[in-house]
């Protein structure tokens, strides 16, 4: 077990918004068994305020996440302190095998709560609420997860062991990790010329509007960004060929950069995911979440370029 | 001529089937015509507020049909109602129901708070609104120093803020001497000849008294007669 | 499991100081009896408090009724020349019971294990053979007469110098200090001996109130520095322009100062964040867009590993593929002393250990291959 | 007018009832960030202390208690490849007994380059030759005062067992600004501490060395460790580690009693937030009536919310900013560093630790927030029609 202000900072938070869930579980549970628009009764009036309860509710509850996320990130960093090994984040993340699933649960949270504020606000839009069933199944998996979070967040914090050593950065992702392990047997400069050329599809399937495809290639981008980033970018930010990681960019040195990349990439794959699935779902038009989706994702390869290209100026040659 | 409001059948029923239960509204049927002056007759707890609810979208009847601006106004989820009465209606009360411890520029801009208005426009239509009213000099006066009348005016003024084209009134003279009374029916006046339709619940005789064609409609004890 | 390597961890280091200190047992020399025989405070030739060392102390009387004394069996080798043929009577400490005994008739045990101050090899004198039996017991050793063993410190004089020169260098700096700050100044090159020197500072109080260690510490710098002049303050960190960066790699160099190296040209400084760096540079300057020559590389500076001083390359020791990493991977590793460079090649387990003639261009690249 | 503006009217204009809240809140900012402020603030006075701390340090302990220890093994340390300078350091505790407390006697090698750097910053102007002629020592302003209680002016008396009283002389105090880890301390040489601590001459309270190479500072620890495998070594990252942990622990363990009483607070305001009064429903039922929409209420209820607990919030730390640095030996130091050999002469470095202020941020204002959720939607769904009657 670890321990810090943080820390107790953060799961309170947490378990906050858990309370809250549960508490709003029961409204969520009348609204799916008993949601009967038509009916004048007085229990479909006040399911009808219940609602708002309950989006009342995912809407504090997705602020705060989104608050809470780079919180947690600095928390992660913070914690690196305490473990023998650690430099950064990548340390604590991989303290047991709890921290890549939790960071991975953390996003996917987010997504489903920003998708089902999307659907919320449609639903509003409509005269009788047509919408209203698809989203609280949403809320249901979303109400699961976040119990599912709580749990792996206490199972992750209370398995950190403060003894035992744990990995650097520069063991998992640097010079002395057992090897590169890039995806589809690529090397570096495969996995960057992919990077790009996704990037175009994305760009030219926005002005096609083949909205399955750029969401697909969202997906795509998203993890052909992480290994860039890690493997390649992030170098350029640190300066230093081998120092390769993806979490050391949200340190103060580099001006935690990080936020604005890592945020502005999860951001545009939530965009175009939550496009897609409030396209399929309503009869609305989501071009506006596709729009905030490509600049998002442009931002991001823009400041990656960004970087390359400022060091070349700087420094006249490539590391 | 359009019907503004259309009421066919209409029954409210408060606590349905306890020992409380009350039939506060019974079958009621009526239309008001766009342009009419209208008045709802009836005593004290003969169910003319409630109908006015219902017909703001404030109360959702238990049965029957009823249309405002022929839309289904009781059928309509939050959202939407509020954005109707908005964009639609202008309420008058008895109380007159200002905020007390706003002024008076401020009580009026009130309603336009949830529309994102800009701020200039917001203020250049209220001040436009208390000249109408005659009330431009007192903008600023704290609402709970104004007399009776000069709070009523204030009211007029916020009910009109997004230039609604039916005006509910609830017992709008009630607490107002006999000149004030007149004061405000010349602004209701004055609207309906601009062809704002305009209802108002009361049994005060001063609106007989006043405007010449006048369609009465009196009800008791939650039914029309 | 992470007990066990604790567990296993300690367990080493206790074998491994076990064995440690059954090698070099300490042997005090210190004076344990109340009033030990000083005929004068300091050694004659080291100026050493004597009575820290009493039990190796020598006193040798000379015909002309002068005596003097020696902290150890070594500083009398160091002095014997100068008065060999005016011995009247040498004398030696017992080291069991303290007493004054002749020191040709004492018994001494060479070569043990025991430690002393100011020599390499311990001599250490007994009146009985038994207690010399004894101490062999202990320590091991070899029981010899006066004559051979003082044979052996005449002939051991160039390896105690060299073992007791490390020691005094790093009192050299603190001898300046109390020199510059609490000495009045004076030309030291007027005295005959060490001793002299001490022992007038001390009675003059040319520098005040000191205690006898400062005493002993700034009449060292001044006898064997400040008479030849100052102090050498070459050994320092290397100096980075902010604005440096590697010819090699284009990084800032200033931020990496433990690795700093640089060439020096007639017109030119180029500044490295590493050695590797510098010597790929230094094998082939054309291919980095450098018009210099070999032969224009003036002075090659790098910095010691342990001692992160500037030192000059073309006299240090490089060790490769260790598992220490400099900012670009795997570097040669600079070192001033070849023991030093030693010790890191076997504690960080370095393949090789190179002079700076002694590396090729293949070499240096082959360092960045992954499969070491 | 947008929302704040009409919320920060709603409560400006209802002053008195939001009063009781606003003053709450305030309180709870106030007593929780002086806390954070002052640990923050002696961490980082301890942090930059530690700086200037040597990379290793070798103790004795027996019993867990610090240990005189034989500063023999330093000729075997010097040895070490790595290791540019090794030293002692003395420093004890000295029972002044007619004043009932303890003063902590440091020695110093004013010779040693390293040694001197190390409290440079606490004199300025400062003769070393005359300081070393005599028997002399520094002290803090506040042991000053102590020893000017009893009548010592120039000179203290150490009483040394079966000794003579040593006599020291005050050759100065300290800088004002002086660390306050050295606020029951004086500093003289070396020699004259071990004197006076009761030391012999080959013992040492630790033996302190500079490695130029952070590197090699693992390996090095591995070596000391052979040459005195029974003593604590301890390196400048595991002092700074400590510390750390020390005062995150404590803060663990206040924010967790904040935080439950907090929890308390945030029950009374929501069982009182949930009585929605005649006179609220009423304010609802008209903004209802003139066309708001639930959402819209919801939206007024939170900006007052959000207003009160910003507001709060800065106001409680700005108050606690200017209570702890303005004014000295306030109780929270007392608190922390315990007031029993504290000499009341300490005033905090002003310090901002922003990490802090997000955690006490997200302790109060975001369960304050999600108390108000309920209560200002049920609030919302009031009956309109009340506004009517």
């Amino acid at each position: 077990m670890i321990f810090s202000k943080s820390l107790v900072a953060f799961l309170f938070v947490e378990a906050t918004i858990g309370l809250l869930f549960i508490f709003s579980f029961y409204f969520a549970y009348m609204i799916l068994t008993r949601w009967n628009f038509n009916s004048p009764s007085k229990l479909q009036y006040t399911l009808e305020k219940r609602d708002y309860f309950v989006s009342l509710i995912l809407y504090f509850a997705l602020s705060t996440k989104v608050v809470l996320l780079p919180f947690f990130i600095n928390l992660l960093n913070s914690l690196s302190e305490k473990l023998p090994g650690a430099m950064c984040a990548a340390g604590v993340v991989s303290a047991n095998e709890y921290g890549q699933i939790l960071l991975t649960l953390k996003v996917v949270i987010i997504f489903i709560s920003g998708t089902w504020l999307i659907l919320n606000a449609k639903d509003k839009l409509e005269v009788n609420l047509p919408y209203i069933k698809p989203r609280y199944y949403l809320y249901l998996a979303l109400f699961s997860l976040i119990l599912l979070e709580l749990l792996i967040e206490y199972l992750y914090f209370t398995n950190i062991s403060t003894e035992e050593v744990v990995l650097c950065c520069s063991a998992l992702y640097g010079m002395s990790s057992a090897g590169l392990t890039l995806p589809f047997g690529l090397d570096i400069y495969g996995v960057l010329s992919l990077f790009y050329a996704t990037w175009v599809l994305l760009f030219l399937s926005y002005i096609k509007k083949y909205l399955l495809i750029n969401t697909i290639a969202n997906i795509f981008y998203l993890v052909l960004s992480f290994y860039a980033l890690t493997y390649f970018f992030s170098t350029y930010v640190y300066e230093l060929p081998t120092h390769k990681c993806p979490y050391c960019l949200f340190q103060k040195e580099y001006y935690y950069v990080g936020y604005l990349l890592w945020g502005s990439l999860i951001g545009g794959s939530f965009y175009s995911i939550a496009g897609f699935a409030v396209a399929k779902i309503t009869k609305f038009k989501t071009d506006y979440l596709y729009r905030n989706s490509l600049i998002l994702d442009t931002i991001f390869i823009a400041v990656c370029t960004l970087y390359v290209v400022a060091y070349y100026l700087k420094n006249g040659v490539f590391l | 001529m359009t019907n503004v409001i259309e009421i066919e059948n209409l029954n409210l029923t408060f606590s349905p089937n306890t020992p409380q239960e009350f039939h506060a509204l019974k079958n009621i049927s009526l239309s008001v015509k766009e342009g009419e002056f209208c008045i709802l007759k009836g005593v004290s707890g003969s169910g003319k507020s409630t109908l006015l609810s219902v017909m703001g979208a404030l109360l959702k009847p238990t049965s029957g049909k009823l249309e405002v601006f022929s839309s289904p106004v009781s059928k309509m989820p939050d959202f939407h109602a509020s954005t109707f009465r908005r964009e639609h209606l202008g309420f008058i009360f008895q109380n007159f129901n200002l905020f007390d411890e706003f002024t008076v520029l401020e009580n009026v801009q009130t309603a336009l708070v949830p529309t994102n208005a800009p701020v200039a426009h917001m203020q250049t239509r209220a001040l436009a609104l208390l000249s109408m009213v005659n009330l431009e000099k007192k903008k600023d006066t704290t609402a709970r120093n104004l007399s009776g009348g000069e709070k009523q005016r204030c009211a007029i003024a916020r009910a009109l803020i997004n230039n609604p084209k039916l005006i509910l009134a609830d017992e709008p003279t009630a607490n107002l001497d006999r000149k004030n009374s007149e004061n405000v029916i010349e602004i209701l006046t004055k609207l309906n000849s601009q062809g704002t339709t305009v209802l108002v619940a009361t049994h005060d005789e001063i609106f007989e008294q006043m405007i010449p064609d006048l369609k009465v409609i009196h009800i008791k004890e939650g039914a029309i007669v | 499991m992470n007990n066990i390597f604790k567990i296993a961890a300690m367990y080493i280091a206790a074998i491994l100081s076990l064995t440690l200190y059954a090698n070099a047992k300490t042997f005090k020399e210190k004076a344990t009896i109340k009033d030990p025989v000083l005929t004068q405070k300091w050694c004659s030739v080291s100026a050493e408090e004597l009575k820290d060392t009493y039990k190796t102390n020598y006193i040798v009387k000379l015909t002309d009724g002068q005596t003097k004394q020696y902290a150890a069996l070594r500083f009398l080798a160091e002095d014997y020349d100068a008065i060999k043929t005016r011995i009247q009577e040498i004398l030696a400490v017992d080291a069991k019971s303290q007493k004054l005994i002749n020191a040709l008739r004492a018994y001494y045990v060479t070569n043990s294990k025991a430690k002393t101050a100011y020599s390499k090899f311990s001599k250490i004198a007994f009146e009985k053979e038994a207690d010399a039996k004894e101490f062999v017991q202990q320590y091991g050793g070899d029981i010899r007469d006066f004559d051979f063993t003082l044979y052996l410190a005449i002939k051991d004089l160039e390896l105690d110098r060299e073992f007791l020169k490390a020691k005094k260098e790093k009192r050299y700096q603190k001898g300046e200090k109390i020199y510059e700050r609490l000495c009045e100044k004076f030309d030291p090159s007027q005295y005959d001996t060490l001793l002299d020197l001490k022992t007038d500072i001390d009675t003059k109080k040319r520098c005040g109130r000191l205690s006898s260690d400062n005493l002993q510490t700034v009449s060292l710098y001044l006898w064997e520095v400040k008479r030849f002049g100052d102090l050498e303050q070459n050994k320092n960190v290397m100096k980075v322009p902010q604005d440096a960066k590697c010819p090699v790699c284009g990084m800032f160099v200033f931020k990496y100062p433990k690795w700093a190296a640089k060439i020096v040209t007639q017109e030119h400084t180029y500044y490295f964040d590493g050695v590797k760096d510098l010597m790929k540079f230094y094998f082939n300057p054309s291919k980095f867009e450098s018009a210099h020559k070999l032969e224009d590389f003036k002075e090659i500076r790098v910095t010691d590993y342990y001692t992160q001083k500037e030192i000059d390359g073309k006299k240090a020791f490089y060790v490769l593929h260790s598992n220490v990493f400099g900012p670009m991977g795997n570097e040669p590793i600079p070192f001033e002393k070849e023991e030093d460079a030693k010790t890191f090649l076997k504690e960080h387990y370095g393949k090789t250990m190179l002079k700076f003639d002694e590396m090729t261009e293949t070499e240096v690249y082959g360092l960045e291959k992954l499969d070491n | 007018m947008n929302f704040f503006k009409f919320a920060s009217l709603t409560l400006v204009r209802n002053l008195s009832k939001n009063m009781v809240i606003f003053l709450f809140f305030t309180l709870f900012i106030f007593v929780a960030s002086s806390f954070i402020f002052t640990a923050s603030s002696l961490q980082n006075s301890l942090d930059d202390e530690l700086k200037r701390q040597p990379d290793i340090l070798i103790q004795y302990k027996k019993a867990s208690r610090n240990h005189p220890i034989d500063n023999g093994i330093m000729e075997e340390i010097k040895e070490i490849p790595g290791v540019e300078k090794v030293y002692e350091r003395v420093f004890g505790y000295y029972f002044f007994d007619t004043a009932n407390k303890y003063i902590n006697v440091i020695g110093v090698d004013f010779l040693d380059d390293e040694q001197e750097k190390q409290i440079k910053h606490l004199y300025k102007g400062f003769d070393l030759k005359a300081f070393l002629q005599e028997d002399n020592m520094l002290v803090s302003s506040a042991v000053k005062k102590l020893l000017e209680q009893y009548y010592y002016e120039k000179m203290f008396n150490f009483i040394i067992e079966d000794e003579e009283p040593k006599k020291v002389n005050i050759y100065g105090v300290f800088d004002k600004k002086a660390n306050l880890f050295l606020n029951d301390s004086v500093i003289m040489d070396t020699a004259l501490a071990k004197e006076i601590l009761g030391y012999e001459e080959n013992e040492a309270s630790e033996i302190a060395m500079i490695v130029p190479n952070k590197l090699e500072i693992d390996n090095i620890v591995q070596k000391l460790l052979l040459i005195t495998p029974s003593s604590k070594i301890i390196t400048k990252d595991n002092m700074f580690k400590y510390s750390h942990e020390l005062y995150d622990y404590k803060g663990g363990v206040f924010l967790t009693l904040f935080i439950t009483a907090f929890l308390g607070f945030l029950v009374i305001f929501y069982s009182q937030a949930s009585s929605i009064s005649g006179a609220g429903k009423k304010q609802i039922g008209i903004l209802r009536a003139i066309g708001w929409s639930i959402n819209d209420v919801i939206k007024w209820k939170m900006s007052e919310a959000m207003i009160i607990s910003f507001v709060s919030f800065l106001s409680g730390v700005l108050l606690s900013y200017l209570y702890i640095f303005l004014f000295k030996n306030n109780i929270f130091v007392s608190i922390f560093l315990g007031s029993e050999n504290v000499y009341k002469d300490i005033a905090l470095e002003p310090f901002f630790d922003i990490n802090s202020f997000v955690i006490l941020f997200f302790i109060t204002v975001i369960p304050y927030l999600a108390s108000t959720l309920h209560p200002a939607w049920k609030s919302s769904i009031a009956d309109p029609t009340e506004a009517i009657k």
